[in-house]
């Protein structure tokens, strides 16, 4: 095959799952304007949780996902309540708690880290399903698609959807209108932190992984925001295909090791131009 | 002026302590758990510049404490410089970046600046990954003959400790007369409200580079000598995310905007991370038990040390700064 | 008199619409130069554009016969401007006494720390802050917030000041101190361009007025004059006799 | 104004002296006991920080098993015999964590020489650990046997007490070019990718450079980030350029993907020699994919080095043996870090017997002559300029193969190791 086809599709694959990886960091950002640092930690959760799922029950990824999302809930849940809630609770308006709130998350993220790598140390794992790469590819983006469908309708369609991107607009509005933000924004990092565990759930399928895999993701996961914006799971499934389009054409033209410098210098040059994503309107 | 003047001969006192205790006791034990205290203390110090002053969060600062220690390498390596110019070579250079980079990541604000600074140091890290001349990723080796002209690898120890004791002591002192000044007020307005410091008559732009610059120069120099020391460099080790965000700790863990708090905070800090080291029951979970600490610390004392011991003691409130 | 600002067509664009069209006019030394308009006449953007808070599309502004369109809003307040604001802006976290100091270092006044501090002690007590100088700023009440913005342009040394809405949020009370603070300032010497929703107070401290309506001007001139002027009166409110009414009841 | 810095400096004195008095006390009692010790010493204390946590924390703690393994073997037995001292003195082993960072390192090493009075030291994990360690030792006049660090550069620093166990990176996959010339001498054009990290970089380098002595074509020679974990781009790269063999890798998990993509696509290539992944037993986790995939290795639990391979110059236990005691322990096979970690302990057992003595410069000069079999391999240093590298040492190239359809790894080179004949990786296809 041609190889401008296949790095094409490869492109695009990846890019649906790099997207997916991102998507709980973008929902996070987008309501309640928390860059959440314990993302990646959460994504290296999820792979161990796929990898342990399949090492003594021998339940694959794909379905065993659907345990992680609820495992990811409550444990989102409870992190909210113990790393956020007070912080978050306390502020005027998000300014005040940008700083903190990046501090605290790290935090947790260090929690995590720690814990895995006592158990763990940085052995890397790998779950052999009996499918090819490409496969296991086609698998993870077909989940990404699924998962932003679901997700823009949970949004756009229900009540709970419509309250919390009401707080994500204007949150003292939503007080107002009788939103009970506290439910709100917890449910929202919950619905976060359980994607970025099922996108670790998926990823450990198709790639092989260790304690510090997370923080790769967790990085490229900011630059497909700043590139995708913070408004919809569409634009951020856009953004992780836009950089997956863009590391793998790169990487056939210059040596593989400068992408991740073109990544971060496109990261930051976005942010100066189009902070508010491509998408966006300008700042 | 009186209360401001405490903090200070209080955070030049225990800053001496830790460079004296070593000296006079001729101990290397004391010497390298001192050195790794000051280095902390002068990282945080310039850090507080640019964060508690100017209110500007830099996650990647670590950035700084890798070009200044690249650059003070390479120049030794190829050129066999003196030591004491290519430190300087490397601030100036350091802060001549800051400059670059600062007039236009400057314009983001609060969590985009954050994310900007992030991406800049990974930017970089993989930049000098694929540099033939830095070494690339397998980074530079000191041969043992560079020490020789220092007296040899002893001597080289002591002078290394030596100068990174003199630089905390520098950037303290700059770090002081800064918030005390009309360059410091200006800086103060532009945390508070750029916006207004701006109709207020301050040059803002200019203010918030000059304070970016002059916190990359001090990141720059220590980075050298620890490099220096350290005999050898790579890019994981220089440009390390987490380095950053401990810098942020210790600033933030201290008093934020204070000139004794980041003193205090980069030493509580150092102080809790070697006892958990070297601790039997804890050394196989410190990441999780420093998580913890810290959690705790953003939660429940998120005014740090000093903000605590204003708000606690009344007797402090108008001396502790 | 010589006039120390000049504004020659000045526009400004947000997307499509229109906020500011071809406004002209002067301000003469000394004077105190009212403008008045409903809401979203354009008034604050007509003040941010003159002191390059936001960037005109296009037309001049003249500063002491300089052309200061294209000056970045801290080189024109070292040029002797001085802005309020309309929503107050304290330095929350700095004490009062240093909010001003902040003004005096910067502005046109361009002190040193040490007689800033002293100039900052002075304005302070001109405008009846000087008890809560330790106070940090955040802390004030709004009518004491907005002797603070007043202060700190004062203590800038100005030869213009920009008083946008300083009046807005006082009761009847707080408003006639606040008028004699203005009156006080145009004793010094120091030219006025004050922005008001309130009309009978602008009228009355006012030695001229322009109107604007929908990004333009409609009207200018003495107060009397321009409350009278039928245009004026419509674009306030639409009904002619009733604006003319309230404007009555002083 | 004198009155406040009387008092700031009497304060800050007073409140950080309270808090070091615990330290400067137990620095004191130290110093004393050790004049005590002297005379009656009864440990040889060994230092060595491990990566328990960060990057290397995986090898860092089989090289550390290893060690402990060594020490407990010598204890049993009663200790080294220090002929100086007339008496066997049993061995204590002291280790902290280094986070797998530079930061503390020398200040660890320090500590282990000066407050734990270290009478020799062991590497941390890793060349640029071991670079950071190595400046510390050398100051102190201490011995460092640095395993679990293949660079070359550390040696061409011109230090006098660092000594290497593995093969230098240098020669990591001279002899997989080797293998390449002698089984498929039509081969012209290889690839070359490698992880962008320290040691993964001067293996490539150098088998690059190797390889074109020997007449190949590097048609494709590319580094990839750390973490990498999709190869699409770079095989797709290779594939074009037509390269016949492709070599290179860097840590286990991008070996583990790589082997696992060229399979995916089936790249007909004649040889795929990967770095540290096709050593590791979990490589086989990838199933078919790893069949025929070839990789060199420091050591292999299934080589055989006893005294029956070098009756002349053996020295400890055979490689059988450790393997069986450390399977005993651990349950499960050890790996060539474990392995090395055990082989430094043995390399200093032997240089303190020979020398009979503790002190540093008998001990230097013990290692500067040795000449050892081990169960480790053959163990040799060099002379200036690169003083204390490895020169005795080899590498031995396993390739995973079916037997009984089960995948088995086995050692194909050199001759007198292998326990199979290699078979062209593009076979399977």
């Amino acid at each position: 095959m041609n190889v401008y086809i296949d790095t094409f599709i490869n492109g695009i694959l990846i890019g649906l799952i790099y997207g997916l990886a991102a998507m709980g960091l973008a929902l996070i950002w987008g309501v309640l304007k928390v860059i959440n640092l314990s993302h990646g930690a959460f994504i290296t959760l999820g792979m161990f949780l796929s990898y342990l799922i399949f090492k003594y029950f021998h339940i694959p990824p794909y379905i065993s996902v659907f345990f992680t999302l609820i495992i990811g809930f409550i444990l989102g849940f409870l992190a909210y309540f113990i790393s956020l809630h007070k912080i978050v609770s306390h502020a005027k308006n998000f300014k005040e708690y940008e700083l903190s709130s990046l501090l605290s998350t790290f935090s947790l993220s260090l929690i995590i880290t720690g814990f895995l790598l006592f158990i763990f140390a940085t052995t890397p794992m790998a779950i052999n399903l009996p499918l090819s790469l490409f496969e296991t590819k086609l698998l993870a983006s077909f989940f990404s698609i699924i998962f932003t469908i679901a997700l823009t309708l949970f949004l756009y369609k229900t009540y709970m959807g419509k309250a919390i991107r009401a707080v994500s607009q204007n949150i003292d509005a939503a007080k107002l209108m009788g939103v009970n933000t506290t439910l709100i924004l917890a449910i929202s990092f919950a619905i976060g932190i359980s994607l970025a565990m099922a996108a670790g759930n998926l990823i450990a399928m198709v790639f092989p992984f260790s304690t510090l895999s997370g923080i790769l993701y967790e990085l490229k996961s900011f630059v497909i925001c700043v590139l995708g914006g913070l408004g919809n799971p569409v634009g951020t499934i856009v953004g992780g295909i836009i950089l997956g389009l863009l590391e793998n054409f790169f990487g056939l033209f210059v040596n593989q090791g400068l992408v991740p410098f073109i990544e971060f210098t496109i990261l930051i040059l976005l942010l100066i131009f189009k902070p508010n994503g491509l998408f966006g309107g300008s700042k | 002026m009186k209360k401001n003047l405490f903090s200070l001969l209080l955070a030049l006192g225990i800053i001496f302590y830790f460079i004296l205790t070593p000296m006079i006791l001729n101990s290397p034990i004391l010497r390298e758990s001192s050195f790794t205290t000051l280095m902390y203390i002068a990282l945080a110090i310039s850090l507080n510049i640019l964060m508690g002053f100017t209110g500007y969060v830099s996650f990647g600062h670590v950035v700084f404490f890798g070009i200044g220690g690249y650059i003070t390498f390479a120049l030794l390596y190829y050129y066999k410089i003196s030591l004491f110019l290519a430190l300087i070579l490397a601030g100036i250079f350091a802060a001549l970046i800051a400059a670059l980079l600062g007039s236009v990541v400057l314009n983001l604000r609060g969590a985009y600046f954050a994310i900007a600074t992030i991406g800049i140091n990974e930017a970089i890290k993989s930049l000098v990954n694929n540099l033939e001349f830095l070494g690339g990723a397998e980074g530079l080796f000191f041969n043992m003959k560079i020490y020789k002209s220092y007296g040899g690898p002893q001597n080289a120890l002591w002078l290394s400790f030596y100068l990174l004791g003199i630089i905390t002591i520098v950037v303290l002192i700059i770090s002081y007369l800064i918030k005390h000044s009309k360059f410091g007020l200006g800086l103060f307005a532009i945390r508070e409200d750029e916006d207004a410091a701006s109709t207020l008559g301050v040059n803002t732009k200019l203010f918030k580079t000059i304070a970016f610059m002059i916190s990359a120069f001090f990141p720059a120099v220590v980075g050298g000598i620890f490099f220096f020391k350290n005999g050898s460099i790579d890019p994981g080790s220089a440009f390390s995310l987490t380095k950053s965000v401990e810098m942020i700790f210790m600033v933030m863990l201290g008093g934020i905007g204070t000139i004794l708090g980041p003193v205090l905070g980069a030493i509580t800090y150092d102080k809790i991370k070697e006892t958990l080291l070297v601790s039997e029951a804890f050394k196989n979970l410190h990441l999780t038990i420093s998580g913890i600490i810290l959690l705790l610390i953003v939660l429940f004392v998120p005014e740090g040390i000093i903000g605590f011991l204003r708000r606690k003691i009344k007797v402090l409130k108008n001396i502790l700064d | 008199m010589p006039s120390i600002l000049k504004v020659e067509n000045l526009s400004k664009k947000f997307g499509g619409l229109l906020a500011l069209n071809n406004v002209s006019f002067e301000v003469k030394e000394k004077e105190i130069l009212g403008i008045i308009g409903p809401n979203g006449a354009g008034k604050s953007t007509l003040f941010k554009c003159i002191t390059s808070i936001y960037k005109p599309s296009s037309g001049k502004v003249y500063f002491k016969e300089f052309d200061v369109t294209n000056y970045p809003t801290y080189k024109k307040v070292k040029m002797g401007m001085a802005i309020t604001h309309q929503i107050v802006k304290p330095l929350k976290e700095l004490s009062v006494l240093e909010n001003v100091m902040v003004g005096a270092c910067y502005g046109k006044a361009n002190l040193s720390i040490k007689e800033a501090r002293e100039k900052a002690l002075e304005v302070l007590d001109f405008v009846g802050l000087y008890d809560k100088k330790d106070l940090e700023a955040g802390k004030l009440n709004v009518p004491q917030k907005k002797r603070l913005e007043m202060a700190r342009a004062l203590a800038s040394d100005p030869e213009l000041i920009f008083l946008d809405e300083v009046l807005a949020g006082l009761n009847p009370a707080e408003v006639s101190k606040m008028l004699d603070v203005i009156l006080k300032i145009r004793e010094k010497g120091i030219t006025i361009l004050m922005i008001e929703h309130l009309m009978h107070a602008i009228m009355k401290v006012s030695d001229r007025i322009i109107v604007l309506d929908h990004g333009q001007k409609i009207a200018e001139g003495p107060p009397q004059k321009v409350a009278k002027n039928e245009k004026v009166i419509e674009a306030y409110l639409g009904d002619p006799k009733l604006a003319l009414k309230l404007l009555k009841e002083k | 104004m004198k009155k406040y810095l009387s008092i700031a400096l009497a304060l800050s004195f007073a409140f950080f002296g309270c808090l070091d008095k615990k330290e400067e006390k137990g620095n004191k009692q130290s110093i004393s006991e050790t004049k005590a010790k002297t005379a009656s010493k009864d440990f040889i204390v060994i230092g060595y920080t491990e990566s328990k946590t960060g990057k290397f924390a995986t090898e860092s703690r089989e090289q550390s098993q290893g060690l402990k393994l060594w020490a407990e073997d010598v204890n049993k037995n009663g200790g080294i015999y220090v002929k100086a001292l007339g008496k066997k003195l049993k061995v204590k082993l002291i280790s902290y964590d280094d986070e797998s960072l530079k930061d503390r390192v020398q200040q660890l090493y320090t500590r282990l020489i000066t407050e734990d009075k270290a009478d020799f030291l062991i590497s941390p994990y890793s060349s640029g650990l071991t670079a950071s360690a190595a400046v510390v030792s050398e100051q102190y006049g201490k011995v460092l046997i640095a395993t679990g660090a293949a660079s070359d550069k550390i040696f061409k620093k011109g230090y006098e007490l660092v000594y290497q166990i593995y093969t230098p990176a240098s020669r990591y996959l001279k002899d997989a070019i080797d293998l390449l010339k002698e089984k498929h001498p039509d081969v012209i054009k290889i690839a070359i990718i490698y992880e962008n990290s320290n040691f993964a970089k001067s293996v490539a380098t150098a088998a690059k450079k190797y390889a074109e002595e020997k007449g190949f074509k590097v048609v494709v020679f590319e580094s990839y980030d750390p973490g990498t974990s999709d190869f699409t781009t770079l095989i797709n790269k290779i594939k074009e350029k037509g390269a016949q063999a492709l070599i290179g890798g860097g840590h286990f998990t991008d070996g583990q993907a790589i082997a696992k993509q060229v399979n995916d696509v089936k790249l007909p290539l004649k040889m795929l020699c990967i770095l540290v992944a096709p050593a590791i037993d979990k490589f086989k986790e990838i199933g078919k994919a790893a069949l025929y995939v070839s990789g060199p290795s420091q050591w292999e639990p299934k080589v055989d080095y006893s005294p029956k391979t070098y009756p002349e110059k053996f020295y400890g236990i055979s490689s059988k043996e450790f393997v069986e005691k450390y399977k005993k322990i651990y349950a499960k096979d050890p790996s060539y870090h474990a392995a090395g970690g055990y082989a430094a302990g043995l390399v200093l057992q032997k240089a303190i017997e020979d020398s009979g003595s503790l002190e540093t410069s008998k001990v230097k000069n013990a290692l500067d002559n040795m000449d050892i079999y081990t169960l480790f391999g053959h163990i040799k240093f060099e002379k200036a300029p690169y003083h204390g590298r490895q020169e005795g040492h080899k590498m031995v190239i396993v390739q995973w193969q079916e037997k009984q359809n089960k995948l088995d790894k086995e050692i194909v080179y050199p001759k007198e190791a292998s326990t199979s004949n290699y078979i062209p990786y593009n076979k399977k296809f």
